[in-house]
C-alpha cells in the first residue's frame, strides 16, 4: 500500500510544480488539466482506500517512508499512519479539493481582470492559483497522513503558508495582504502553543511517533510539572496543543484572521477557510484523543472557548453584508460546534460534523462564489436579490446548503449537530452545562443569518444596477457541477454514516483505534443506547428544543423578509440601527480587531522602537561604543596640554621623576 | 687609601652639577648637550671605580662602549643642532615647541 | 695621606670646579673650555684607578675630537647668548635645591659606610708588566667582539647621519653633472629638428625675413 | 598509502587563486573574474572530498596534517576537522562561488582585487575552521579581519569608514583578551596545540578568567546582545557579496569557538556562568526581534534577524549543562548542541541568500529603504517568489533549512527550562512578523514608484544563485539527516567531555555544588 499512499501525497504535489514553474509554458488547459489529473487520482485512491476500509479489511498502515533525522535517540521521521479515521479525512479533503480544482476553471476565467494593466503577477495568475490549491491538497494531506508530530507540524505550517499565498493572491490588493499577513501570524501564535506542546512531548516521551507517545501516555498520567505552581503534565500538554488547533481553527480569541481571509478568491475560501483547513485543529484534537482524554482541565478548556466561538461568532453573521463573510462567520460558528464536541470527548461526532460541513459549507461558499461570478464580483448582499430566476441551480444548491446548515430534519447538518447538542448535554466536565445553552441558542443564530442571507441574496426584486442585471446568467458547466456534487452528500450524508461514526464506532480497526473515550468521558454513550435507526432519530430531534430553534430562526428569517424586507428594501440598514449598541458590538467585532491592532501590533512596533532607539543606538552605540570613543578624545584633549613641547618641562619631569625614586628606594 | 666611595661621591657631584646646569641654562642646547656629557662622564667614573675596585675589566669595557655610543650621540645632536640654528636662526629652547600637544 | 691622595683631592676639586664653570659661565666658549678640563682631570683619575687605556682615549677622543666639535659649533653659530641666559638666576635656587636634595640622597648610599674599604679594600696594584690595554683588548676582541663590531657600526650610522643632516644643496651655486654629460646621446639630445610650416608667397617680405633666423636659432 | 593534504589544499589553493586573480589585474576583460571563478569551483570541488572521505562514525578528528612550525614555542602547523568543522568548511567554499557570481557585474571598481579578497578570504576562514594549534588559529582568526576591513572600506557605502573601523575595532577587542588566554593554557600544558588544552586541567578562577576572555572574542563574533551594534552598521555598509560572507560564515565563527574552545576547555566554568549566556541568548532573540520590526533599512532588518538567529545558536549550545546537571534527564544536550549546529549551516544559506535578493535590488535601484519599494512582484515575479521563500525560510516555515535548528533548539531547550523554551518560541512570531511585513510592503502590493515600474527581473546569473541556494535550504530542510550523521559522533564525544568536572584534585569535592561558591567568591558576595 505504501506506494498508493506516495501516490495520494505527491501526485498533488508533482502537479503544483508543474503549474507553479512551467504554468508559461503548458498555458492555462495544461495547468488544469495537470493539477486536476493530480488531485484527481489521489481522490480515486483516497476513495479506493476509503471503499477497501468499509468493505474490505485493510489494515491499518504506519509505517516511516523516510527517516529525517535522528537526535539524541529521538527518531524524527517521515511517515504514513492511514488507519480509518485518516481515510476519511483523506476521502473528504481530496473530493472537496477536486470540486474546487473544477470550479477554479470557472470562477478564475477572467482573472486578468482582477490585475492592474502591465503586472508580470497577473500574466499566469491562473496557473499559479492551480499550483497553489494542488500544494495546499499535499499539505493538508502531509497533515492528516501523518504518524508523527514533527510532519503533523510540517503540514500544519504549509497549509499555514499556502493559506498565505492564497489569502494574498491578488498581492496589488492592500486589504489582501494585510490578510494574508494577519492571518499567517495570528496562526503562527497558535503555533507557537503548538511547538511548546510538541515540545512537551519529546521530553517526557523520547518519541515523535503517535503510536508510540498513545501508548506510554497511560504511564504519565499521574506526572505532574512545576509550572503555575503544579499542572499535571497532560493538562499542559493538551493545552499547547490545543493553543495551535485554536490558531489554526479560528477558536477564539485567535479567530480574527478568518473573516478577513475571505480577501482571497472565492474557491481558496471554500477549500481551504471552510472545507479542509480550519478543520485541522478539530482533526488534530480527535487525533490525539488519547491524550486528551487524560486531562478534564484541557476538555473543560476545549468545551469553554468552543461554544463561546460558536455562539458569538455567529452573532456577528447577523450583521454582514458581504455574502462571503457571512457564510465566514457561519464557518467560525460551525467550527466552534466542532471544537465544542472534541472538549465533550464526543471525537466521533467532531469528525462527523466536520466532515459534513466539509461538504455543505463547501457547497455555501461556492454557490456564493458562483453568485459573484455572475454578479461581476460584487459581494454586497443589499445589492443582489431575486437571482433564484436567474441562476436555478446555484439556487437550489445554496438553498441546500443552508437547510444543512441550520440542521433541517434529514438533512446532514442535522444529524452532526443534533449528536453534538446532545453529547455536549451528557457531559459532566466543568463548563459543559455553560456550553449546551451557548449551542442551543446558537442553533437560532444559525438559522436566523443563512436565511436572512438566502432571502436577500435569492428571492425579492433584484436590487442591483440595470447593466448587471441584463448580463446575469446561470454560471457555466464546470461551476455548476461542482456545486451539483456536492449538494448530493449535503443531503445524503448525515444519514448514510451516523450510524457507522456514531454508534458503532467504525473507526476501530482490529485493536487500533484512533478515537479513545475514557468510560467516564463517553458522552455518545446514551445516544448509542438508544440507537433506533435513523428514522427515531430524526423523529426524536423533531422534539428536542434545537430543532425547534432552528425552525424559529428560519421562521423569523421568512417573516421578516416577506412582511417587511420585500417591501421596504431598506429595512435591514433600519432593523440594524435599532439594534443600537448591540449592533455596534456586533459591527466592530467586539472589539477584537482594534484591540490588536492597537495593543500587539502598535504594542510591539513601540517597543521595538524604544529598544532600538533607546536601547541600540542611545545607550550601547552612542553610550558604550562611541561614548568610550568620545569619551578618550575629550580626555586626551585635556591631556594634551602635558606635552608643551619644551625639552626643559620634560627633563624637570625626568629628574623629579628620579628624585622621586631615588627617594623610594632611600626610605625603604 | 683611596676608597670606592670617595669616587661615588665625587661621580654622584659631576652629575649633580649636571643636573644643575640643565635647569640654569633651560635654553641654550649646546650647555644642556655639555651637561649630558658630564652626565655621561660621571656615570663612566663610576664604572671604572667599580671596575677597579672589583677586579672585572667588564666595567671598562662598558665605559669603552658608552664613549663610543656618546661620541656618536654628541655628532648626531651637533649635527642637528647645526640644521636646527639654519632653519630657526635660534637655538632657544623656548623656539622649539612644534611637539606641543 | 699619601701621594696618591693627594692626587686624587687635587684632580677631584679640578674636576668638581670646572664642571661647576661649565653650568655657569656666560660665554659657551669657555664653558666648553671647562668642560675640556673637566675631561682632563677625570681621565688623570681614571689612570689613578689604573684604567691607562681609557684615560688616554678618553683625552685623545673626548678631549681630541668630540669637545672641538663642540667648540666648532659653538663659534660657527651666532648665538644671541643674552636671551639664553634670560632666567639663569631665577632658576638659580630651584636648580641648586634640587641637585642638594638628589646630591643628598646619593650621598646617604655611596657613602663610606656602604662602599667604604671595609666593604670594598682596595685591591693590590698591579705591577708594571700588567698591561691594561691588553687585557681590555682581549676582552674586547673575544667575548665582546660582536657588541663591539655593532658599535663600530653605530659610529657608522652617526657619520652618516652627521653628514646627511648638515649636508645642504645650495641653489645659488652651479655644478656640473659629469655622468650627465657622458650620457649625452646623438638624437635627441645634440640636435633638434623643428618642424616648421612651408613659407608662402603672400608671406610680407618682413615676416619672411625673419622668420629664418628663428629657426636657426 | 598516499593521500592529499585536502585541508591545506582548501586552505592554500583560495589564497594562491586570490594572488592570481590579484597578478591577472583589470584589463577591461573578465579574464580575472573567470579565474577567480574557476578556483573557487575548485576548491568547493576539493573541499567534497573532506564529506566523502569523512568518515562519521568517528568522533576523533580527521584529515590530519601535523608538522612543526615555531618549534621553540611547540608552535606546529596542525590541521585537522571533525564532525563540527567539516560541515561548516563546506559551507564557506559553498558560499564563496556565490559571492563571485554575485559580483559578476556590479563591482565596477577593481574587480579583480575585489575577487582576491574574497578568495583569500575563503583560505583564511577555513584556516580558522581547521586549525587545531591555538597560535594558527590565532593567526587565521586575525588574518581574516583584513579582507574583510578592505572589502568593507573600499567597496562599502557612503559611511563605509566609521562601519570599518566600528567592525575592526569591535573584533579586536574581543580576540586579544583570547591571546591572553591561550598563552596562559600555553604556560600550563606546555603545547599550543587545542586537543591538548581540552585535556588540561584547570582550576576554577582560571576556568572563569578563560572562559570570559573567551567569551569577549566569541561573543563580539557570533554577535551576542549586547556587542552585536557592528553587524548592522557592517551589514549596512558592506557590498552585497561582502554581507553574505559576513552572515553566512564569520558569523559562525563565534559560534564554532564556542564549540571548540569555551565549552570543552572551561566546562566547569561554562557550566556556572552559562546563565549568563542563555540570558543573553534570550534577550537576544526577543530583544533584537523587536528591534528588527521596526528597521526601516531591508540590510539592517535581515541583519538583526542574523542575530536573532544566532541567539538560537548560543541558546542551542548553552542548555547543554542545565541538561547535564539535571539527572532525570535522558538526553537533550546532543539535540541542542546539534539543533545549534544546523541552525548555524541553516543561517548561512538563508541569510546569504537574503542578503543576495537585497543586493538584486540594490543594484537596480540603488536604495536599501524599504519605503522607496513596493510592489515589486508586478515586474519582478520570479524575484518575488524567492523572496518570499527565503523570507518563509527565515521564519522558520517546515520544509525548509530554518526550521530544522529552530525545531531542535527549542525541543532541546523546554528539557532545560520551560520558560525558556517560551521566551525561545516567540521569535516563531517574531521571525514571521518582521520578515513578512518586509515582504509585504517591498514585494506586494501596487506598484510604488516609477523606479519600481522599471525593474527588470532576475537575469540568469542572479538566478542561478538564488535557486541554487533555494535548492540547498530546501533540501537541508527536507532531509537534514546527511548533515547530522556527520556531527552525530563528534557531538556525542563533546557532550561526553563538558560533562566532565576539569577542575584539579584539590577543587574536586566542589564539582558541581560549589561551582556557584566559586563564582561568589570572585565576584566578592556571600
Amino acid at each position: 500500500m505504501e506506494n498508493v499512499y506516495l501516490t495520494i501525497v505527491l501526485a498533488p504535489l508533482l502537479g503544483a510544480v508543474i503549474a507553479g514553474f512551467f504554468g508559461g509554458r503548458i498555458g492555462r488547459q495544461g495547468a488544469h488539466a495537470v493539477t486536476i489529473a493530480g488531485v484527481g487520482l489521489s481522490t480515486a485512491l483516497s476513495l479506493m482506500v476509503l471503499a477497501r476500509f468499509i468493505w474490505g479489511d485493510l489494515p491499518v498502515y504506519n509505517e516511516a517512508v523516510y527517516t529525517w533525522m535522528v537526535s539524541d535517540g529521538i527518531r524524527f521521521e517521515v511517515g504514513f499512519l492511514v488507519d480509518r479515521l485518516t481515510a476519511l479525512m483523506m476521502a473528504t479533503v481530496t473530493f472537496v479539493s477536486l470540486m474546487v480544482h473544477i470550479y477554479t476553471i470557472g470562477y478564475m476565467a477572467d482573472d486578468e481582470h482582477n490585475w492592474p494593466k502591465g503586472a508580470l503577477t497577473g500574466k499566469n495568475s491562473y496557473q499559479r492559483f492551480f499550483s497553489y490549491i494542488s500544494l495546499f491538497t499535499f499539505s493538508m494531506l502531509m497533515l492528516v497522513m501523518s504518524n508523527n508530530f514533527m510532519q503533523l507540524f510540517f503540514g500544519w505550517e504549509a497549509v499555514g503558508l499556502v493559506s498565505y499565498l492564497l489569502i494574498g493572491f491578488w498581492s496589488t490588493r492592500e486589504t489582501a495582504i494585510f490578510a494574508n499577513l494577519k492571518a499567517f501570524l495570528v496562526n503562527r501564535v497558535g503555533d507557537f502553543g503548538f511547538i511548546l506542546g510538541i515540545a512537551a512531548i519529546a521530553m517526557y516521551f523520547n518519541s515523535m511517533d503517535y503510536a508510540e507517545v498513545f501508548a506510554a501516555a497511560p504511564a504519565h498520567a499521574g506526572t505532574q510539572v512545576a509550572l503555575f505552581g503544579g499542572v499535571s503534565l497532560m493538562t499542559l500538554i493538551c493545552i499547547l496543543l490545543f493553543i495551535g488547533a485554536m490558531g489554526k481553527s479560528a477558536q477564539v480569541p485567535l479567530h480574527v484572521w478568518l473573516p478577513d481571509s475571505m480577501e482571497g478568491p472565492t474557491p481558496i475560501s471554500a477549500l481551504i477557510h471552510a472545507a479542509t483547513m480550519v478543520t485541522a485543529g478539530v482533526f488534530m484534537v480527535a487525533r490525539m484523543s488519547p491524550l486528551f482524554e487524560m486531562s478534564e482541565t484541557a476538555l473543560s478548556f476545549i468545551l469553554i472557548i468552543g461554544a463561546t466561538t460558536a455562539l458569538f461568532m455567529g452573532l456577528i453573521g447577523l450583521v454582514q453584508n458581504d455574502i462571503k463573510r457571512v457564510v465566514a462567520y457561519s464557518t467560525l460558528s460551525q467550527l466552534g460546534y466542532m471544537v465544542t464536541a472534541l472538549g465533550a470527548s464526543a471525537y466521533a461526532a467532531g469528525m462527523f460534523h466536520l466532515m459534513t460541513h466539509a461538504f455543505f459549507k463547501a457547497l455555501l461558499f461556492l454557490a456564493a462564489g458562483s453568485v459573484i461570478i455572475a454578479l461581476h464580483h460584487k459581494q454586497d448582499i443589499r445589492e443582489m436579490g431575486g437571482l433564484r430566476r436567474y441562476m436555478p441551480i446555484t439556487w437550489i444548491t445554496a438553498l441546500i446548503g443552508s437547510l444543512a446548515l441550520i440542521g433541517f430534519p434529514a438533512f446532514s447538518g442535522f444529524f452532526s449537530k443534533d449528536a453534538i447538542i446532545e453529547a455536549v448535554g451528557h457531559s459532566t466536565l466543568y463548563g459543559s452545562g455553560y456550553a449546551v445553552v451557548l449551542l442551543t441558542i446558537g442553533v437560532f443564530v444559525t438559522a436566523l443569518y443563512s436565511f436572512r442571507m438566502y432571502f436577500l441574496v435569492f428571492h425579492g426584486k433584484p436590487r442591483m444596477d440595470e447593466h448587471t442585471r441584463h448580463h446575469l446568467h446561470e454560471t457555466p458547466w464546470v461551476v455548476t457541477l461542482p456545486l451539483v456534487l456536492l449538494a448530493i452528500p449535503s443531503v445524503v450524508l448525515g444519514w448514510l454514516v451516523i450510524e457507522p461514526l456514531l454508534v458503532t464506532n467504525w473507526f476501530a480497526t482490529g485493536d487500533w483505534s484512533p478515537i479513545v473515550v475514557a468510560p467516564e468521558h463517553d458522552t455518545l454513550q446514551p445516544l448509542r443506547e438508544h440507537w433506533h435507526g435513523q428514522w427515531a432519530f430524526v423523529l426524536h430531534g423533531m422534539t428536542m428544543p434545537p430543532f425547534f430553534l432552528a425552525m424559529g430562526g428560519l421562521a423569523s428569517a421568512a417573516v421578516l423578509w416577506w412582511f417587511t424586507f420585500a417591501k421596504n428594501p431598506k429595512i435591514d440598514d433600519q432593523l440594524q440601527a435599532m439594534g443600537g449598541p448591540v449592533t455596534k458590538v456586533l459591527q466592530s467585532k467586539y472589539g477584537f480587531d482594534d484591540f490588536n491592532q492597537k495593543v500587539f501590533a502598535g504594542g510591539s512596533r513601540l517597543l521595538g522602537r524604544v529598544l532600538w532607539l533607546g536601547g541600540d543606538r542611545a545607550i550601547i552605540d552612542d553610550g558604550v561604543v562611541n561614548g568610550s570613543a568620545h569619551r578618550v578624545t575629550a580626555l586626551a584633549q585635556r591631556a594634551r596640554h602635558l606635552q608643551t613641547g619644551y625639552l626643559y618641562h620634560y627633563a624637570i619631569a625626568m629628574i623629579v621623576g628620579l628624585i622621586g625614586l631615588l627617594t623610594f628606594f632611600v626610605v625603604l | 687609601m683611596i676608597a670606592l666611595s670617595d669616587y661615588l661621591i665625587l661621580a654622584a657631584g659631576l652629575f649633580m652639577l649636571a643636573v644643575a646646569g640643565i635647569f640654569l641654562n633651560r635654553k641654550n642646547v649646546i650647555l644642556l648637550l655639555m651637561c649630558i656629557e658630564l652626565m655621561l662622564l660621571a656615570v663612566n667614573m663610576n664604572f671604572v671605580a667599580f671596575s677597579h675596585f672589583l677586579g672585572d675589566m667588564t666595567g671598562q669595557v662598558f665605559v669603552f662602549f658608552i664613549l663610543t655610543v656618546a661620541a656618536a650621540e654628541a655628532a648626531i645632536g651637533l649635527a642637528i643642532l647645526v640644521v636646527l640654528f639654519r632653519n630657526q636662526q635660534s637655538i632657544n629652547v623656548e623656539d622649539l615647541d612644534s611637539l606641543k600637544g | 695621606m699619601g701621594f696618591e691622595k693627594f692626587l686624587f683631592y687635587v684632580f677631584a676639586a679640578i674636576t668638581l670646579f670646572a664642571a661647576g664653570m661649565v653650568i655657569t659661565r656666560r660665554n659657551p666658549v669657555h664653558a666648553v673650555l671647562y668642560l675640556v678640563l673637566a675631561f682632563i682631570s677625570s681621565a688623570a683619575l681614571w689612570i689613578l684607578l689604573e684604567a691607562e687605556f681609557l684615560g688616554i682615549v678618553l683625552v685623545l677622543v673626548y678631549v681630541g675630537a668630540v669637545m672641538v666639535l663642540f667648540l666648532f659649533v659653538v663659534m660657527m653659530l651666532d648665538v644671541d647668548i643674552a636671551t639664553l641666559r634670560a632666567g639663569f638666576i631665577r632658576y638659580l635656587p630651584i636648580g641648586a635645591l634640587i641637585a642638594v636634595v638628589l646630591a643628598l640622597e646619593i650621598f646617604l648610599i655611596v657613602g663610606p659606610a656602604n662602599f667604604g674599604l671595609q666593604q670594598f679594600p682596595s685591591p693590590v696594584p698591579a705591577g708594571p708588566d700588567v698591561s691594561n690595554t691588553e687585557e681590555l683588548g682581549l676582552l674586547l676582541y673575544t667575548l665582546y667582539v660582536y657588541p663591539f663590531e655593532i658599535a663600530a657600526v653605530i659610529l657608522l650610522v652617526a657619520i652618516v647621519a652627521a653628514i646627511r643632516l648638515t649636508l645642504r644643496r645650495r641653489p645659488d651655486t652651479k655644478y656640473m653633472d659629469p655622468a650627465k654629460q657622458v650620457r649625452v646621446k646623438k638624437g635627441p639630445d645634440r640636435i633638434r629638428i623643428v618642424k616648421m610650416p612651408s613659407e608662402s608667397a603672400a608671406v610680407p617680405p618682413v615676416a619672411a625675413s625673419a622668420a629664418p633666423q628663428e629657426s636657426t636659432e | 598509502m598516499y593521500e592529499l593534504p585536502l585541508l591545506t589544499l582548501v586552505i592554500w589553493l583560495p589564497i594562491i587563486g586570490g594572488i592570481v586573480v590579484l597578478a591577472s589585474g583589470d584589463r577591461g576583460s573578465d579574464i580575472s573574474k573567470w579565474i577567480a571563478l574557476a578556483f573557487a569551483i575548485l576548491t568547493f570541488a576539493i573541499s567534497l572530498g573532506l564529506w566523502t572521505g569523512f568518515d562519521a562514525g568517528s568522533g576523533q578528528m580527521q584529515f590530519v596534517e601535523r608538522a612543526a612550525w615555531i618549534p621553540t614555542f611547540n608552535v606546529e602547523y596542525y590541521l585537522g576537522v571533525d564532525g563540527i568543522s567539516m560541515p561548516l568548511i563546506i559551507l564557506t567554499t559553498f558560499i564563496t562561488i556565490f559571492v563571485i557570481i554575485a559580483g559578476w557585474d556590479v563591482i565596477t571598481y577593481k574587480p579583480s582585487h575585489y575577487m582576491a579578497a574574497f578568495l583569500i578570504m575563503e583560505g583564511v576562514m577555513v584556516g580558522v575552521f581547521s586549525a587545531l594549534d591555538a597560535i594558527l588559529f590565532y593567526v587565521f582568526w586575525e588574518a581574516m579581519l583584513i579582507p574583510m576591513f578592505i572589502i568593507i572600506g573600499v567597496w562599502g557605502g557612503p559611511n563605509r569608514v566609521y562601519a570599518t573601523i566600528k567592525f575592526f575595532l569591535y573584533t579586536f577587542f574581543g580576540s586579544v583578551f583570547m591571546l591572553v588566554a591561550l598563552i596562559y593554557m600555553y604556560f600550563q600544558a606546555d603545547s599550543f596545540s587545542i586537543l591538548d588544552f581540552h585535556d588540561l586541567e584547570l582550576g576554577m578562577t582560571a576556568q572563569i578568567l578563560i572562559f570570559v576572555a573567551f567569551l569577549l572574542a566569541f561573543a563580539v563574533k557570533v554577535p551576542m546582545f549586547p556587542v552585536h551594534t557592528w553587524l548592522p552598521d557592517a551589514h549596512v555598509e558592506a557590498p552585497t557579496g561582502g554581507s553574505v560572507i559576513l552572515a553566512a560564515i564569520m558569523l559562525k565563527i563565534g559560534g564554532y569557538g564556542f564549540l571548540r574552545f569555551s565549552m570543552p576547555i572551561t566546562p566547569d566554568a561554562s557550566a556556572s556562568l552559562d546563565w549568563l549566556i542563555i540570558a543573553l541568548s534570550l534577550i537576544a532573540v526577543i530583544y533584537i526581534g523587536f528591534v528588527a520590526l521596526v528597521q526601516q533599512d531591508m540590510k539592517k532588518l535581515i541583519a538583526y534577524s542574523s542575530i536573532a538567529h544566532m541567539g538560537f545558536v548560543t541558546l542551542g549550545f548553552f542548555i547543554v549543562f542545565t541538561i547535564i546537571r539535571n539527572p532525570e534527564l535522558a538526553g537533550g544536550a546532543v539535540m541542542g548542541i546539534e539543533g545549534g549546529m544546523v541552525q548555524m549551516i541553516s543561517h548561512g544559506f538563508i541569510s546569504g541568500a537574503l542578503f543576495l535578493c537585497v543586493g538584486v535590488l540594490y543594484d537596480r535601484v540603488h536604495s536599501r529603504e524599504i519605503a522607496d519599494y513596493g510592489g515589486v512582484i508586478n515586474t519582478m515575479p520570479w524575484f518575488g517568489a524567492f523572496v518570499v521563500f527565503f523570507a518563509m525560510a527565515n521564519a522558520g516555515l517546515p520544509g525548509t533549512s530554518g526550521f530544522v535548528g529552530e525545531f531542535m533548539v527549542i525541543l532541546a531547550t523546554f528539557r532545560a527550562d520551560f520558560w525558556w523554551a517560551f521566551l525561545a518560541a516567540i521569535t516563531l512570531i517574531l521571525a514571521a512578523a518582521f520578515t513578512l511585513w518586509m515582504v509585504k510592503r517591498v514585494i506586494f502590493g501596487e506598484v510604488k514608484n516609477e523606479k519600481v515600474a522599471a525593474l527588470q527581473d532576475l537575469n540568469r546569473r542572479e538566478t542561478l544563485n538564488l535557486g541554487v541556494l533555494a535548492a540547498a535550504v530546501l533540501a537541508l530542510g527536507i532531509w537534514p539527516a546527511p548533515l547530522m550523521e556527520v556531527m552525530h559522533a563528534t557531538v556525542e564525544n563533546l557532550v561526553a567531555h563538558v560533562g566532565e568536572c576539569k577542575l584539579p584534585a584539590s577543587e574536586a569535592a566542589d564539582c558541581v555544588l560549589a561551582v556557584r561558591a566559586s563564582v561568589a567568591g570572585l565576584t566578592g558576595q556571600p
